[in-house]
């Protein structure tokens, strides 16, 4: 294999509240080779956002980045350790929006409401440009503005000259998304963090956004970490998937596997429980006993133990699973196949 | 069926399970020292609003120029090591020249100050007659007295006219603010439940009132009050006439918060059980904003002294005989006179200070008004 | 944006309109009238006036009228251009306003230039280091500048500086200057003066707009879009100058319709206080002696100072925010 | 089939008027919900299903009466037999209906009322319906808390002790206080996590099954929707575009509309790929709708009859109503025929 574009190791972000500590994220582990489209699957509270906000140094207090590396592989040279840099420093700046571009959840409330879209995108391409272009004149504000005109219009925007001088809030939810998707896009990153970018979106224009995110994807060859509580929407977009649980990894692995051979006893039980078009109707679903434990309450061991089937009494209570291999391409963290890994508590 | 997992953690879940809103406010607003400190200041200047006269050392209208501008006699905790309060004497000396007292304080002799005093007679709380004073000086030979906050042009203890002044100052603000939450509450109430015309007629009020200038209007007001009232005729007036301009933003409040309640799931909920408007009302819509109104009107009272303590200064508000903080300012006007006696200036600081308790007190109380913002 | 601006000229006379009957109540309401009180005056101070005299001034004034008519012809008058005489300076109301007036706009400016120029970096720079000494120190002093009546800040400025340095810091000319013609020297005299006042003035407003901007900003800086330009890679300050702090402005914008206002008014005050020669105190004695014309006058004139200043802000706002612009336009 | 209607809603038009300028004068309106009808029978469910926009929630909160409708009737068959038409009734005619008619909210967290507790919450709407006496109500909402599996010695907690699933199951138990014979659900699963969704969606099945409840269930997840409805309705810009049985609407859709919504549900499996055949444009603003069928700027299929004249609902099998001019002739694919890869 490829080295990969980002190598995310042991990843901890802690969150100080007055009430406690929080460990958002405790421990997580994944890579993403360029061009690959890795997808973090989880519920609320599984910090699936936090772990993205760490990769672009904008997690904000009282959350910290307390643990890990974050490894990010250049054009030429060694890979950079993201959490080593100043998150206000340039060297990170370069990065931001240059090499790892983000498209958020709300598109409503992602763009400023007093500047118009265009200003946006237009700001991100001279605040970059001697990234995504070493040599050559300065860029005017008409070359600009013509540029972004070119990216509207490849994200499928229509009557891009008009839109362009649109505000956020004349754009219907669909549109604004596309112009984000132009925005992440217009300074050519190598990789996309998108997140929940479909959660506020109709189905039938979900299934637009998607259908534009796999073109753009094959066409720029772009690294994408996919994150979302869709398990149908993973499924569609990512090639490889993380499944996480209270700040943790529970497993991940090649999307055919997750789905169709899960190891860990949560996986399984969160594919079962979910209603689909092919399951028989009006019958009862298998489920997840009880709830997610309150982010403050987070339990002892192994954070899934006191909701799973097939706890080892005396073991997962104890100690955390450490993830380890479990089949070719795919790594749990579960006691079931690896009695004695544990990662200290 | 599942099992329940509890949704706080073990350790404080019983109690903050069963905590009603007023508790988890209560908690909060624990949490801040400054407006916990704020609110012990206020209980005690309102203390002193019940029953000035026992907290005064001097009757706070007897003259006697001969006792103009004493200074400030410094009170001493302990004599030597034993705790036993007293205050220097001061001796007065005319000055041949400019023929005015000179005094001096003289560390030599000490006056004791004793708890529990006999002084002038008055009624307590108004109905109990006494003569027993909080502090005052133990006299033997009842000619030495105790100037705390030294006296004024007139010879009248300051330390007593600041707190008669503190009676009023600090009751105008309440009174003004409590006409102003029922206005506020009942207009913006009107406004925001009901809606329609009624809701734009007061809406069209709130903006004309808001963009009236206020103080010169108040001026103007005030100064049409007839002269021949008496201070309690006046002292209602100018209460009147401040909550009549202050109550439209505590209306705007009320009627935002009816607005957003009434698209609330919870009181969608209570209507399509059955539940009358009354009971909606009552029950669901007040609960809900009562913290943040109360917040409010303590955000509310420190202007309404302010301003008080303003017109009264200029001679448009509280009118002497009666005692307000803005009235003995009046004092002060002339800054000749308090380059002689600094002193003077003191209520200002007691109006800072009963100001700056009442805005940190309503910040806290605005930041732990709502347990179920996070 | 045009056609918002042009809406809102149409509904400023209806409000002139409003507030002129308001004015006119008030002035009205004490009972009697100024001549009682000119008798009254002029009594106590040994010289008298016949009855005859007394009709035939009730008569000039329209005092003897209905109290509409005397209301249609003051406004008749004012429309004219005709601000009335004033009965205790025996002279035109307009002559007595006209200096005092520029005086007092003047100081009103200076003292919200002041205002905005100290207020809003310092409320950028507590939102951007929340908890860090200086904001700690700026809250406090913000909230000892919002507990202080600026009357008060006024006294203990003169004390302290008649007492320490044994100078007069009230006015806004030096002597020689007072009833000096305009020059060159006289503004250069004005500046001088001009600027302690201002700051007096100035200061709980400042208190005021520090802490506001900074809770607008801390708002702001937990929005989306603040995440989405810091992701773009934009450094923190040209970030939060674009966009949050732009953001955080607007409300405080719209509070320049009734800050402006504020400062005039407030400005009365101070100015008894300081003895300063603007329309403050020049209100003060016309409605304490009952001069009705002029207290009426000055009064409607701090009406149009507010819905100017209104006026003013609803613009700006308009041209600050496209929201505003577009919905209403 | 043979079971009576509890519901019958006809015509049903709930318009919103738009305001302009100072007076708020009225300068147009929005039809949220236009001309919808359909009937519920005792006992079973409907699912109520379209995108953002489409008038579910407007039509569901016109039937409680939330809300006034324009015009149309909301036929309700009555404790006691009788047929009532709800849409025209007052405030004090609606009360003692009320109790028969009950709704689950979507939001867990903003539906109870914070400031009291469970017993309270879940016990209004019998105090207000008569119940006064203290016991026999503390009884009760315990029986309720049982009913939606949680601990009845909790009742005295408030709101903030419990998780969003929780407090589902406790705005479940607060409907079901007054034995409602009709209980509309709107979305009541979509804020919730899919671990506990699955669990509020078996209770609601339980309770259905025990208590012999009538649901109208509105929401736009569709696999939801196939799972609990035995019918299902499909609303497109405040109009009814296709009605029939669960199982026919997912096997045979016949209105493109509802195809394309079936096409753009992303399957929950790798190897069975959805959504690549997405509909172009958007949704048709309801203040301004286009002529003819709504659906036809983003029909595959559209023809010039479309563009011009408004197609009818129609029966076109027994029970299968769509509002489409091309119907017959379309050949449109469900899901769900072929069966899911198993692990």
């Amino acid at each position: 294999m490829t080295t990969p574009l980002l190598r995310v190791e042991d990843l901890r972000v802690h969150f100080f509240l007055d009430e406690g500590l929080v460990r958002a994220v405790d421990g997580v582990s994944f890579d993403v080779h360029p061009g690959q489209v890795v997808g973090i699957v989880g519920e609320s509270g599984c910090g699936k956002s936090v772990t993205m906000k760490a990769i672009l140094q904008i997690v904000e207090p009282p959350g910290r980045i307390v643990g890990g590396r974050i490894l990010f592989q250049p054009d030429s040279g060694a890979a950079v350790d993201l959490t080593r840099l100043s998150p206000k420093g340039p060297a990170l700046r370069a990065i931001r929006g240059a090499e790892i571009a983000l498209i958020p959840q709300e598109p409503m409330a992602a763009f400023s409401p007093v500047h118009s879209v265009g200003e946006q995108i237009i700001e991100a391409l001279k605040l970059h440009e001697r990234q995504w272009r070493p040599s050559g004149p300065r860029l005017s504000r008409a070359e600009a503005r013509s540029m972004t005109v070119d990216l509207f219009r490849s994200v499928g925007i229509s009557m891009p000259e008009e839109r362009i001088d649109a505000y956020s809030w004349q754009l219907s939810g669909g549109l604004r998304q596309r112009a984000m998707i132009a925005m992440a896009l217009s300074c050519r990153p190598r990789l996309l963090i998108a997140d929940e970018p479909t959660t506020a979106i109709d189905v039938t224009t979900q299934a637009q956004i998607l259908n534009l995110l796999r073109d753009l994807q094959r066409r720029h060859g772009t690294a994408i970490v996919f994150i979302t509580h869709d398990l149908g929407v993973i499924a569609q977009m990512a090639r490889y998937v993380v499944v996480m649980y209270l700040g943790r990894v529970m497993e991940q692995g090649a999307v055919e596997e997750i789905f169709h051979a899960p190891k860990h006893p949560y996986t399984r039980a969160l594919l079962r429980s979910i209603p689909s078009v092919n399951v028989a109707p009006r019958t009862l679903l298998p489920t997840i006993a009880g709830s997610i434990p309150h982010p403050l309450g987070r339990p002892r061991g192994c954070p899934f133990h006191p909701r799973c089937p097939d706890a080892i009494p005396g073991v997962c209570a104890e100690r955390a699973p450490a993830l380890r291999p479990v089949g070719s391409t795919q790594l749990a963290s579960c006691f079931l196949y690896h009695r004695d890994e544990a990662v200290e508590p | 069926m599942s099992v329940l997992a509890p949704a706080v953690p073990l350790t404080a879940e019983e109690r903050v399970s069963v905590a009603s809103s007023w508790r988890l406010i209560w908690w909060r607003f624990r949490k801040h020292r400054l407006a916990l400190a704020s609110a012990l200041v206020l209980i005690v200047l309102y203390v002193v609003v019940l029953c000035p006269d026992f907290f005064s050392t001097q009757d706070p209208e007897a003259t006697d120029a001969r006792l103009a501008f004493i200074p400030i006699q410094r009170l001493h905790v302990f004599d030597g090591f034993r705790p036993s309060p007293w205050v220097p004497d001061v001796a007065g000396r005319r000055n041949p020249t400019t023929l005015r007292m000179e005094w001096r304080v003289d560390e030599s002799r000490r006056i004791p100050v004793r708890f529990f005093v006999t002084g002038y007679p008055y009624r307590l709380l108004g109905v109990v007659p006494t003569r027993i004073h909080l502090v005052g000086a133990a006299t033997r030979d009842g000619r030495e007295r105790l100037y705390l906050l030294g006296t004024d042009r007139l010879g009248r203890d300051q330390w007593s006219r600041l707190v008669h002044g503190t009676r009023t100052s600090m009751t105008i603000g309440l009174t003004a603010v409590t006409f102003s939450v029922v206005l506020g509450v009942l207009l913006g109430g009107i406004s925001g439940y009901y809606g329609g015309p009624a809701d734009a007629v007061i809406q069209r009020l709130i903006e004309l009132l808001q963009s009236l200038p206020t103080i010169p209007i108040w001026l103007a007001l005030t100064a049409a009050l007839p002269r021949d009232w008496s201070p309690q005729q006046v002292f209602f007036a100018i209460t009147v006439i401040l909550s009549l301009v202050g109550w439209t933003t505590l209306g705007r409040e009320v009627r935002g918060r009816f607005l957003t309640l009434r698209e609330e799931d919870f009181v969608l909920a209570a209507e399509l059980a059955g539940a009358s408007q009354g009971r909606i009302i009552v029950r669901h819509m007040v609960p809900t904003f009562l913290s943040h109104i109360i917040a409010t009107s303590t955000l509310a009272i420190p202007a309404m002294i302010i301003n008080e303590t303003s017109l009264s200064f200029l001679g448009l508000g509280i009118r002497p005989p009666a005692i307000s903080w803005g009235v003995l300012l009046q004092e002060a006007q002339n800054i000749q006179t308090v380059a002689l006696a600094p002193w003077l200036l003191v209520p200002g600081a007691v109006v800072i200070v009963s100001v700056l308790a009442f805005n940190l007190v309503g910040d806290g109380l605005r930041d732990a008004a709502d347990p179920y913002s996070q | 944006m045009t056609r918002y601006v042009l809406k809102r000229l149409l509904l400023l006379p209806a409000l002139l309109f409003l507030f002129s009957v308001t004015v006119f109540a008030i002035v009205q309401a004490p009972p009697g009238d100024f001549l009682t009180t000119y008798v009254a005056t002029l009594a106590s101070s040994g010289s008298s006036i016949s009855a005859e005299q007394v009709e035939a001034l009730r008569r000039e004034y329209g005092l003897d009228r209905p109290i509409w008519v005397q209301y249609l012809k003051w406004m008749g008058n004012l429309a004219r251009g005709h601000l009335g005489l004033s009965l205790e300076y025996q002279r035109p109301n307009a002559e007595l306003i006209g200096e005092r007036l520029l005086l007092t706009i003047v100081l009103a400016l200076l003292s919200f230039v002041f205002t905005w120029a100290v207020a809003i970096p310092a409320g950028i720079y507590s939102a951007m280091h929340p908890r860090s000494p200086i904001d700690y120190v700026l809250t406090v002093v913000n909230y000892v500048g919002v507990a202080t009546p600026n009357f008060m800040l006024a006294l203990v400025l003169m004390w302290g500086a008649f007492a320490y340095l044994g100078m007069s810091v009230t006015g806004l000319f030096s002597p020689d200057f007072v009833e000096a013609p305009w020059s060159l020297a006289r503004v250069v005299d004005l500046l001088k003066h001009v600027w302690l006042p201002a700051v007096v003035l100035g200061v709980a407003g400042t208190a005021r707009l520090t802490r506001v901007m900074r809770a607008n900003l801390l708002d702001e800086l937990n929005k989306p879009y603040v995440t989405t330009a810091r992701a773009k890679g934009l450094s923190e300050w040209r970030l939060v100058v674009r966009y949050p702090a732009r953001l955080a402005l607007n409300p405080l914008v719209s509070t320049i319709g009734w800050y402006l206002p504020a400062l005039f008014s407030g400005s009365l005050i101070v100015a008894t206080v300081m003895n300063l020669p603007n329309i403050g105190p020049l209100l003060l004695r016309a409605l304490i002696n009952q001069d009705m014309y002029l207290a009426g006058s000055i009064l409607l004139i701090y009406c149009f100072l507010t819905i100017v200043g209104t006026l003013i802000s609803d613009i700006l706002l308009a041209w600050l925010d496209p929201r505003i612009r577009f919905e209403e336009g | 089939m043979s079971a009576t209607p509890l519901l019958e809603v006809r015509h049903l038009k709930k318009s919103f008027p738009i305001r302009r300028g100072w007076n708020r004068k009225v300068v147009g309106a929005v039809a949220a919900v236009d001309d919808v009808s359909f009937t519920i029978r005792e006992g079973e469910t409907l699912g109520l299903v379209g995108e953002s926009g489409c008038g579910k929630t407007t039509t569901a909160r016109c039937i409680l009466r939330a809300m006034a409708p324009t015009s149309g009737e909301i036929l309700f068959r009555a404790a006691d037999g009788r047929v009532v038409d709800l849409a025209p009734l007052s405030h004090t005619g609606l009360r003692p209906l009320r109790p028969q008619i009950q709704l689950i909210f979507q939001d867990p967290f903003g539906s109870l009322n914070p400031r009291m507790t469970i017993f309270d919450n879940v016990g209004e709407p019998l105090l207000v319906n008569g119940l006064r006496d203290r016991r026999a109500r503390l009884d009760r909402v315990a029986d309720l808390l049982e009913l939606t599996g949680l601990r009845p010695e909790h009742m005295h907690r408030f709101p903030h002790a419990f998780s969003g699933g929780q407090r589902q199951r406790i705005g479940i138990a607060r409907a079901l206080a007054t034995e409602p014979r009709l209980v509309v659900a709107d979305e009541p699963v979509s804020a919730l996590d899919v671990s506990v969704q699955a669990q509020v969606l078996n209770l609601l099945l339980e309770l259905q099954k025990r208590l012999h409840l009538t649901l109208l269930f509105v929401a736009h997840d569709l696999a939801v929707v196939k799972h609990i409805s035995d019918h299902v309705a499909v609303m497109y810009v405040g109009q009814l575009v296709e009605l029939a049985t669960a199982e026919a609407i997912f096997r045979h859709p016949r209105h493109p509309y509802t195809a394309a919504l079936m096409r753009a549900v992303p399957v929950p499996d790798p190897l069975a790929p959805s959504g690549d055949v997405a509909l172009a444009g958007e949704v048709a603003n309801p203040a301004n709708p286009p002529a003819g069928c709504y659906f036809h700027p983003r029909c595959p299929f559209v023809v010039e009859t479309c563009r011009t004249q408004t197609p009818p609902l129609r029966e076109i099998e027994d029970g299968h109503v769509v509002r489409c001019h091309r119907a017959d002739e379309l050949a449109l694919t469900g899901v769900g025929a072929e069966p899911r890869r198993t692990v």
